[in-house]
């Protein structure tokens, strides 16, 4: 049967909701078949060679961020543009950046399966790679940005000869601890939730060295039910611990800022606000992401143009959750009548650093708007030259708040402006080379559907039940039986 | 069969059961191992307890103060005063040595030296961190013995660095002196030990010099 | 062409080692001691080449890690006064502008490492400027000339002191005819001497005295006056009234520590008598105008006209007849109601004020001031007049002129040049470069082989101040010692030893040739008693000029004043342009100076250059900006220079600071910034009428360490809204009215802890800072720069932000609300010290993740350097900004000459490492330490911080706040005293005393801060 | 009692397996299978089929006691390191505040107490589903490989006690599906 080709007269269009019955999820396919064949199909076809074309491009950007890295590393970090006021530079505001877009896979998976949202199951595992491809670039900073990166091991209480510890009420030492738990946190939901994928890999591999492979990563999956039983059951609690950890990471990195004395730093709106943000420009990547994915690798029918549509109304939504941030800080700055703060932010909006705050400003307040007509919502390159400028808008979000705020605290003979030196530029670009080397290898070699999940939910699957069919439903209303084994 | 898409079937041997906890416990014995390498091998007590290089002369502590019974301070005069326990300049070795050992080959270095005005070059023992600033006044003047840190220097021939010199275990010292506090008129008697408990002693000694030492950064480090 | 010129560094510790076992050296060692009476001299001892020798080793054990082992290199003979890493103190004396400054150098294990004033020098007090405390960067100067120099045919050979003494005995003939010495200005009596015997013994032989920056103009006023040139010196501790006419004694003015200590005593607004009240008239801001109560921006060439008015108006008042000349000599605009305050103020305090004028005015000026003096009784309570050495010497602008036109008729043959550097700062119409050429044999000592060396036959390695003997006279006559701390370096000479070759072949030792002074200028009956007395104080008491009561002559001055045609009004398209020395590179010759070319100047706080300052109108009518890159031409020559727009400058008037555009200063000082002296004519040497300024469409960064950008309206706005806070001032009535008024001048909420209050036991630090008493001299900077190892990071860094000095001095100027930035006229301009305040809830330590700054027992901000991983966090979460980054590895291209004078009691920095100010941690230690030693407790004012020790008025003082009685609780319980950025509940341990201004009844809208005060009180 | 059901028995039999092609065939035939009271046996299924559990009498796992344990070590060890190196073992005076305040040490504990109770989850359930187990039985048989794909099975162990060749061949045959397949131990 053809996974490969699409029918083109076949409906492609979801986005119509018909009370009547509930929207399919997977279009114009009932078999299960079809879904491990056009999953499994991504790996298993022969590589294309604009696969490896474009491998070869990110390569090329990863080498360049290595060799900015070296240099960095062997002549101090004056390379960059830091100075005194403004110490923190593009290293923090990409980390923060990155952080962000981490965000949205956990999200994805995490809280919409908590909401029992059925469609993210054709998204999700491509999200959560994703968070980890954008938690891994955003590791790499905190670690170069320190003078002294040899010594960048003191941040770990690791017991020395100097009796030393580090200083716990310093929240870039909560940072180390946030982020490091979030990593580790994604990168286990991920792959247990790709154990039964990858089983299906095994059991369909053609040569010794895929099952092999393959078949070590599943650890021996038999699909057996009482597997399953547990199986989901850890899904469920994993699900419930990401999702105050995805709200608490960039919290944490909030207090980086708002712990501080710096007007334009020190403010208590700043967690909600960088969480939304990050939720923001997390489906904005995402969106950025799968648009090319899912058209190249003709994923139209499980990957539907509803979860895009979907996608498109959380960014407008989260959207105006930001805009309002925005305003809310101009506004106390005003109200509370403190004067450092409201300079600071007439300075954001109309000082040596407007230009940048206008673009933020226009990148994520403005343009989600579009997202209210439905002809933007369903229309593919809109929506993903949207997002691009959302995540434009989000990177200079970071910029504003960090250089801007610095540039020009309390005392006047020490206000500064920040210049990025091409080492700064170079080595930000390269950790998109990194991102997207991570991101092509994923699509080549691993599921990048979910498809036992997509599956669960197929017509199919629900024995018609309608309104059952996901795994929680059993987990909450089951009862103990009697015999069976535990 | 349409769904089957290879005629060979691979399994994986019976043994790889045994597998799980093998793996386990290379993973935990490891972990274990790699620690004790760091914590045991990198540690100052490893690396720099017991260092004795060569000295151009070969003096011996053991005969001038051992057996002579030399005092410290006939030689390292400016312990009392000053930060560095100064190593002597030639003419110290000369008062004595113009008359004892005249014709000695192994004072040859000594006699050119002074002779020449050239110094002779000792090589460093105890060295610390150019970022650490100790002061030997401070400590013998409030009754910290030599011994505490040199050990006994008055039975080495060659001399030897008998403590670690950490950071840690300046601070140990620094938090309890009790443990090394001593009268001051037996800092530099070697072979002294105290009638009545250290720790009584240290502690009556502690309370009536009013010492408590600062474990501030800047104590060391400026 | 000989290689031994360039030797870097590390070359010159090989050549030492080996030095020690060549005969040279053995003969150099031999020269040293020659005799036994001389090893008996504690001075004798510490000059051992063995503590230079050591010091090398030393140094490369130091910069070694553990495991290539670490030498100890030990005395073979240690001296009886030595204790190994103990420093040590010698009394000598830096000489600038022919006024000798007495000096304590401290000396660790043979190598000097600091200068500070001597507090038993009429001129120095304990405390010495920014310039002289850089003289020890220049000691170790790795660019210092290594070599005796011979430029023959295009070729440079390295020549030997012995072949040079040859070729001079062949040179110099019995009367010395075509001989001609050219001295830069000095005071030494030993020369003097040398001179006068030279001259008795070789009758044809000439002898001339030139320096670019010279106090002749007073000279030949006073010449007018009374018949005779004095030394004009001012007590300003007794003044009321001080009247300033493009004069600066408070950093220009030699004497300018002695004359500032004086002048803080008269702010102290609880002076029995009252507060002082200061007039200045000048073209720009000086630091004395920073302070003034009543300030007038004129043209220079105006000034004169005005001093004439005012002694006109003076004179009315008192009745006495004016003399012809002088009422209508001012042709410039006289503002009738400044003069006529100032002439009722003078009045008022007849016998209580000084009028003062500054060296760039001509001599009417400065007679003018004379007679102002004179008629209103300062002469004799305030002012003094004291007798000089020389009397009879020419002025210097007329000897260089002689001198060149000797040379250019051709009868100069030989050519000794002791110092100096004439092919450079000559005025530029003698074309003394050129001159030079055409003398057989010129021959230039000199420290560097400089432009003027490089145009003579021989260049002479000099020996540094503090490397030789020599003596010299403080502003008021006094007789300073001045002797070496270690053998010279590079085996140079010293001017008067220079001389006496010029005598007998046979060299002779400085150390004679002054020890034959101060027997002849003191004798005593155990001389050898009284020598070493004089040694240690590093003067010789009594020996100050006595006051003289000279006859003032009416008539001279205004046939002077007659002869004098009104100068013309500047305009747009005829500025007038004003030079003045550097305050840093002073004429030129610190150019090579790291420490001081990094110092942000004290008004423009431009670093590594000069600019051409202009008032923002003026600028604008110019259609000029900042940092745009102008020509300045004037009598047919023109240079090139960035322009630095800056408040306080009198319209169409342009000001240029000398010293600049060196070409042969050394690898630190060669093109830096814009030589001026080409439009420096011996008719115009300061002020230079009818200059035009031409944009060049260029611009060019100026290396600020204040303002880094152009400001914008929002932030200019800003800045003078939060001023008023920071630097808090009133006007003295307003004080004296309400004391409380400073408490008032800022408005939060009650500070109040989360938490239970810390309890500070034992000692607590804590630092006053008085505004009222700061000049803004930048002398605390260079000491700290000094005392705490403190990089240099150069032009590019400074210009990235990335400056290092841990105290900054910030300038402001207070703008009138609602001015827009370029329509600026006239600011107020204050100063504010500022370095780590040492916060009880110090936001920095928080933030640090790894604990690498934290609270010390003692209340110390502690930054621990070798525990930081350079996050820079703190650095950000710091209000004050104090905090410092090594961006890079700072002192990679550092000779191994120049780490000699690091400071072995602070640690040397690395890359990648947060730094700050410690409240001179190693000095605290250092007392505490000896206190505990001695079981006694810490006497206060025992230990004082590098800023506070070197400080000329006095205005930082540091000590224990859980002492009541110490001076810095009761500076803190003072009604002036106050914290910046209060109202963050960060509890600063640095607090300040606000400002007070004195303006005269009537007036409080021209003082500063005064009408602030009224509004609040 | 997993470990022994692991372990081949060597040359015997594994058991039986049987394969359906819809949920609905598999419900129906679970809960005879479980009714007919045998207890070594198990479904296999692409996708986690609802109500299947409940078909098989499965009882809930113990799995969230555990997470919760390790979540409760994760907040204790958070605390504890907190105290023991800022308050206890080198307590320094920092911005004036207290040496030891929950507030500051809340972030760290959080984070401590999700990374152990989310390392717990995964490894715990691995550990009580017995994997890794790369080698078993079942992945010998070649129409298993669909347990992955789109096909539903039942294997009951000869292990059971109530195992019997022919009478469970039986019902298994009479459950609907495929043709039973007797899977080598």
């Amino acid at each position: 049967m053809s996974a490969t080709t699409v029918d083109t007269r076949a409906l492609l269009d979801n986005t119509t909701d018909d009370p009547r019955r509930r929207a399919p999820l997977v279009l114009n396919h009932t078999e299960f078949g079809f879904v491990t064949d056009t999953v499994c199909g991504v790996v298993e076809r022969t590589t294309p060679r604009s696969w490896y074309i474009a491998f070869a491009a990110a390569l090329l950007m990863t080498g360049v961020m290595f060799a900015m890295i070296t240099y960095l590393i062997t002549t101090g970090i004056g390379v960059w543009g830091i100075q005194v006021p403004v110490g923190w530079g593009f290293a923090i505001v990409n980390f923060v950046f990155w952080v962000g877009i981490g965000h949205a896979g956990t999200l994805i998976s995490a809280i919409l399966f908590l909401l029992r949202q059925k469609w993210r199951t054709s998204i999700n595992r491509f999200a959560e790679g994703m968070t980890i491809f954008a938690v891994v670039c955003a590791g790499i900073f905190p670690g170069i940005h320190v003078g002294r990166m040899w010594v960048a091991y003191w941040l770990f209480p690791v017991p020395n000869q100097m009796q030393m510890w580090p200083n716990f009420r310093s929240p870039l030492l909560w940072d180390v601890f946030a982020v490091g738990t979030y990593a580790t946190v994604s990168l286990l939901f991920w792959y247990m939730g790709m154990i039964p994928d990858l089983a299906t890999l095994r059991d369909r591999a053609t040569t010794r060295l895929r099952w092999f492979v393959y078949g070590v990563l599943s650890l021996g999956w038999r699909s057996s039910n009482r597997h399953w039983h547990r199986f989901e059951m850890a899904y469920l609690l994993l699900a419930a611990l990401a999702t105050p950890l995805v709200l608490s990471v960039h919290s944490v990195v909030s207090f980086d800022f708002a712990v501080s004395i710096i007007p334009g730093w020190h403010t208590t709106i700043f967690p909600p606000y960088f969480v939304a943000g990050a939720i923001f420009s997390g489906f904005a990547m995402v969106v950025t992401l799968v648009i090319p994915t899912r058209h190249f690798f003709r994923l139209q029918e499980i990957i539907t143009l509803r979860h895009l549509e979907n996608m498109s109304k959380i960014m407008l939504a989260t959207g105006m959750m930001v805009g309002l941030a925005y305003s809310t800080e101009f506004f106390i700055a005003w109200y509370s009548g403190n004067a450092y703060e409201s300079f600071t932010f007439l300075n954001r909006a109309f000082g040596p650093y407007a230009w940048a705050y206008w673009i933020m400003v226009t990148c994520n307040v403005v343009v989600p708007q579009i997202f209210w007509s439905k002809r933007m919502r369903t229309n593919l390159v809109v929506m993903w030259i949207a997002s691009i400028l959302i995540n434009v808008g989000m990177w200079f979000e970071r910029f504003v708040i960090v250089v801007s705020s610095l540039s020009r605290d309390y005392l006047p003979t020490s206000w500064g402006y920040y210049r990025p030196t091409i080492i700064d530029v170079l080595t930000f670009a390269g950790s998109f080379g990194l991102f997207f080397t991570l991101f092509l290898l994923f699509v080549r070699f691993l599921p990048i559907i979910g498809m036992a999940e997509v599956k669960g939910v197929m017509p199919a699957a629900l024995h018609g039940e309608p309104g059952h069919g996901d795994y929680h439903g059993d987990v909450v209303e089951r009862v103990g039986r009697r015999g069976g084994a535990r | 069969m349409a769904r089957d898409r290879s005629d060979n079937i691979f399994v994986f041997p019976r043994w790889t059961w045994v597998l799980r906890p093998g793996f386990a416990a290379a993973v935990a014995g490891g972990l274990l191992y790699a620690g004790l390498i760091v914590w045991l091998g990198f540690s100052p007590k490893t690396t720099d307890v017991g260092y004795a290089p060569e000295q151009p002369v070969p003096y011996s502590h053991a005969l001038h103060v051992g057996q002579l019974g030399i005092d410290c301070r006939y030689c390292h005069n400016t312990v009392e005063q000053a930060a560095h326990a100064a190593v002597p300049p030639t003419q110290t070795c000369m008062n004595c040595h113009a008359t004892v050992r005249k014709e000695s080959e192994k004072l040859i270095p000594v006699r050119a030296s002074y002779a020449s005005g050239l110094p002779v070059g000792w090589i460093r023992v105890h060295d610390l961190p150019d970022y650490v600033y100790f002061d030997h006044s401070a400590h013998v003047r409030r009754g910290i013995g030599c011994v505490s840190c040199h050990g006994r220097i008055d039975s080495m021939d060659v001399v030897y660095q008998f403590a670690p010199l950490s950071m840690g275990w300046c601070l140990d010292c620094h938090r309890n002196p009790e443990r090394h506090l001593r009268p001051v008129e037996f800092v530099f008697q070697l072979d002294w030990v105290p009638e009545e408990d250290q720790l009584v002693l240290g502690r009556r000694l502690r309370e009536a010099g009013g010492i408590n030492p600062p474990v501030d950064c800047n104590t060391c480090h400026r | 062409m000989p290689s031994l010129i360039n030797e870097t560094g590390p070359m010159y510790w090989r050549s030492l080692d080996e030095l020690a076992r060549t005969p040279e050296f053995a003969e150099a060692v031999r020269r040293e001691f020659p005799n036994d009476e001389w090893d008996r001299l504690p001075a004798a001892t510490r000059r051992q080449f063995l503590q230079v020798m050591g010091a090398s080793l030393a140094f490369a054990g130091l910069t070694a890690c553990r495991w290539p082992k670490e030498e100890i290199v030990p005395f073979a003979h240690r001296p009886e006064d030595r204790v190994p890493g103990v420093p040590q103190h010698f009394a000598t004396s830096i000489e600038l502008g022919g006024v000798a400054l007495g000096a304590l150098v401290t000396s660790y294990d043979g190598r000097p490492i600091k200068a500070e004033g001597n507090p038993e020098h009429p001129d120095s007090l304990g405390a010495l400027s920014a310039v002289a405390q850089a003289s020890v960067l220049g000691l170790y100067d790795p660019d210092r000339s290594r070599q005796v120099i011979l430029r023959a045919g295009g070729q440079e050979y390295a020549k030997s002191w012995d072949e040079f003494e040859a070729d001079l005995a062949g040179q110099v003939t019995g009367s010395g005819d075509g001989l001609a010495v050219l001295s830069e200005a000095s005071s030494s009596p030993s020369l003097g001497r040398l001179r006068d015997r030279l001259l008795a013994a070789r009758p044809a032989a000439s002898w001339y005295e030139y320096e670019a920056v010279s106090f002749d103009g007073e000279r030949d006023g006073l010449r007018t006056a009374f018949g005779r040139p004095l030394h004009v010196l001012p007590h300003l501790d007794r003044a009321h009234v001080v009247a300033c006419f493009d004069a600066d004694p408070l950093f220009e003015h030699p004497a300018a520590v002695r004359l500032s200590r004086g002048f803080a005593a008269s702010r102290d607004p609880h002076r029995p008598d009252g507060m002082s009240r200061l007039y200045v008239v000048e073209a720009g801001y000086s630091l004395t105008g920073g302070r003034a109560d009543h300030r007038l921006a004129v043209p220079a060439s105006q000034v004169v006209g005005l001093l004439a008015a005012l002694a006109a108006a003076v004179m009315e008042r008192l009745g006495m007849p004016v003399p012809a000349g002088l009422g209508d000599a001012g042709g410039g605009p006289s503002p009738e109601s400044f003069l006529a305050k100032l002439a009722d103020d003078l009045l008022a305090h007849r016998g209580a004020g000084a009028v003062l004028v500054g060296p760039r005015q001509d001599p009417l000026a400065h007679a003018l001031a004379a007679v102002l003096n004179a008629v209103l009784d300062n002469a004799g309570s305030v002012v003094s007049y004291h007798e000089l050495a020389d009397p009879d010497r020419p002025s210097h602008l007329a000897a260089i002129g002689e001198l060149s036109a000797r040379i250019a008729a051709g009868s100069v043959k030989t050519l000794v040049i002791l110092g100096g550097n004439p092919a450079y700062d000559a005025p530029a119409d003698l074309r003394f470069a050129e001159l030079l050429g055409r003398v057989p044999n010129a021959v230039h000592l000199g420290l560097y082989d400089d432009e003027t060396s490089r145009a003579c036959r021989w260049h002479l390695p000099q020996a540094h101040p503090l490397e030789s003997w020599g003596d010299g006279r403080a502003w008021d006559g006094t007789l300073t010692l001045q002797q070496p701390l270690i053998e010279p370096l590079y085996g140079g000479r010293s001017p008067i030893e220079l001389a006496a070759a010029l005598l007998d072949p046979v060299p002779v030792r400085g150390w004679e040739i002054v020890r034959d002074t101060v027997r002849a200028v003191a004798p005593a009956a155990d001389f050898e008693l009284h020598w070493r007395r004089c040694l240690h104080d590093g003067l010789v008491a009594g020996t100050a000029a006595p006051a003289a009561a000279p006859q003032l002559d009416l008539e001279a001055v205004s046939q002077l004043a007659l002869a004098q045609e009104p100068p013309p009004a500047p305009s747009a398209n005829a500025l007038e342009l004003v030079l003045a020395p550097d305050s840093k590179v002073y004429d030129g010759r610190f150019a090579n100076n790291g420490w001081l070319q990094e110092l942000p100047d004290a008004v423009t706080k431009i670093t590594w250059g000069n600019a051409l300052l202009l008032s923002p109108t003026t600028a604008r009518e110019l259609g000029v900006a900042q940092e745009d890159v102008v020509a300045v031409s004037a009598g047919g020559a023109s240079v090139e220079v960035p322009v630095d727009v800056l408040p306080g400058l009198a319209r169409f008037t342009a000001l240029l600071s000398l010293g600049y555009g060196r070409t042969a200063a050394g690898g630190v000082g060669n093109d830096i910034g814009t030589d001026a002296y080409p439009l420096r004519t011996t008719a115009a040497p300061w002020v230079i009428p009818r200059a035009t300024v031409r944009p060049l469409g260029r611009r060019q960064k100026l290396a600020c360490t204040q303002d880094h950008h152009a400001i914008d309206t929002i932030g200019f706005g800003e800045r003078n809204r939060r001023v008023a806070n920071l630097v808090r001032e009133a006007s003295l009535d307003a004080y004296l009215e309400d004391p409380e008024i400073f408490r008032h001048m800022d408005h939060h909420p009650p500070l109040e802890q989360l938490w239970k209050e810390g309890t500070y036991e034992g000692e607590q630090w804590g630092m006053a800072i008085d505004l009222n008493a700061c000049t803004g001299c930048n002398a605390c900077v260079v000491a700290c720069h000094a005392e705490n190892n403190i990089p240099l990071v150069g032009r590019e860094q400074v210009i990235r932000q990335r400056e290092m000095q841990w105290l900054r001095i910030d300038r402001y100027f207070r703008t009138p609300q609602g001015v827009a930035p370029d329509e600026v006229e006239d600011a107020a301009m204050v100063f504010q010290p500022v370095a780590c305040v040492h916060c009880e809830n110090a936001p920095c330590e928080q933030v640090c993740p790894v604990a690498a700054t934290q609270h010390t027992a003692d209340g110390l901000n502690a930054m621990v350097y070798n525990r930081c991983v350079g996050t820079r966090y703190c650095s950000n979460n710091c209000p004050y900004k104090v905090r410092r980054f090594n961006f890079f590895n700072y002192r990679k291209r550092m000779a191994d000459i120049a780490k000699m004078q690091l400071n072995p009691e602070v640690t040397v920095r690395s890359r990648g490492v947060m730094e700050k100010c410690t409240y001179c941690v190693q000095r605290i230690e250092k007392v505490r330490i000896a206190a505990g030693n001695d079981r006694r407790p810490i006497r206060d004012g025992e230990i004082s911080p590098a800023c506070a020790q070197t400080c000329p008025t006095r205005a930082i003082t540091f000590g224990n706040l859980n002492d009541p009685s110490s001076e810095v609780s009761r500076l803190r319980g003072d009604h002036r005293s106050y914290a910046t950025l209060e109202e963050l509940n960060i509890r600063p341990r640095t607090r300040y005393l606000a400002r007070l201004s004195n303006p005269a009844a009537a007036a409080h809208v021209d003082a500063g801060g005064g009408d602030h005060g009224k509004e609040t009180a | 009692m997993s470990r022994h059901q692991t372990q081949p028995d060597a040359g015997g039999s594994y058991g039986y397996l049987v394969a359906f092609d819809s949920v609905e065939q598999l419900l129906q035939a679970a809960a005879r299978v479980r009714d007919a009271g045998y207890t070594r046996w198990d479904a296999h299924t692409p996708f986690v089929v609802h109500g299947l559990d409940a078909a098989m009498g499965i009882r809930p796992t113990i799995l969230p006691y555990l997470v919760f344990a390790g979540g409760l070590t994760g907040t204790t060890c958070g605390i504890l390191l907190q105290w023991f190196t800022n308050a206890h073992d080198y307590p320094f005076l920092i911005s004036g505040k207290p040496i030891f305040s929950l507030p500051a040490n809340i972030p760290v504990a959080f984070e401590m107490t999700i990374l152990f109770a989310a390392l717990t989850a995964l490894v715990g359930m691995l550990a009580l589903n017995l994997l890794p187990q790369l080698a078993h039985p079942l992945h010998a048989s070649r129409g298993f490989k669909r347990a992955t794909d789109d096909r539903f099975f039942i294997s009951i162990e000869a292990r059971d006690p109530i195992f019997d060749p022919v009478a469970t061949r039986q019902l298994l045959e009479s459950l609907g599906g495929s043709a039973v397949e007797e899977v080598p131990g």
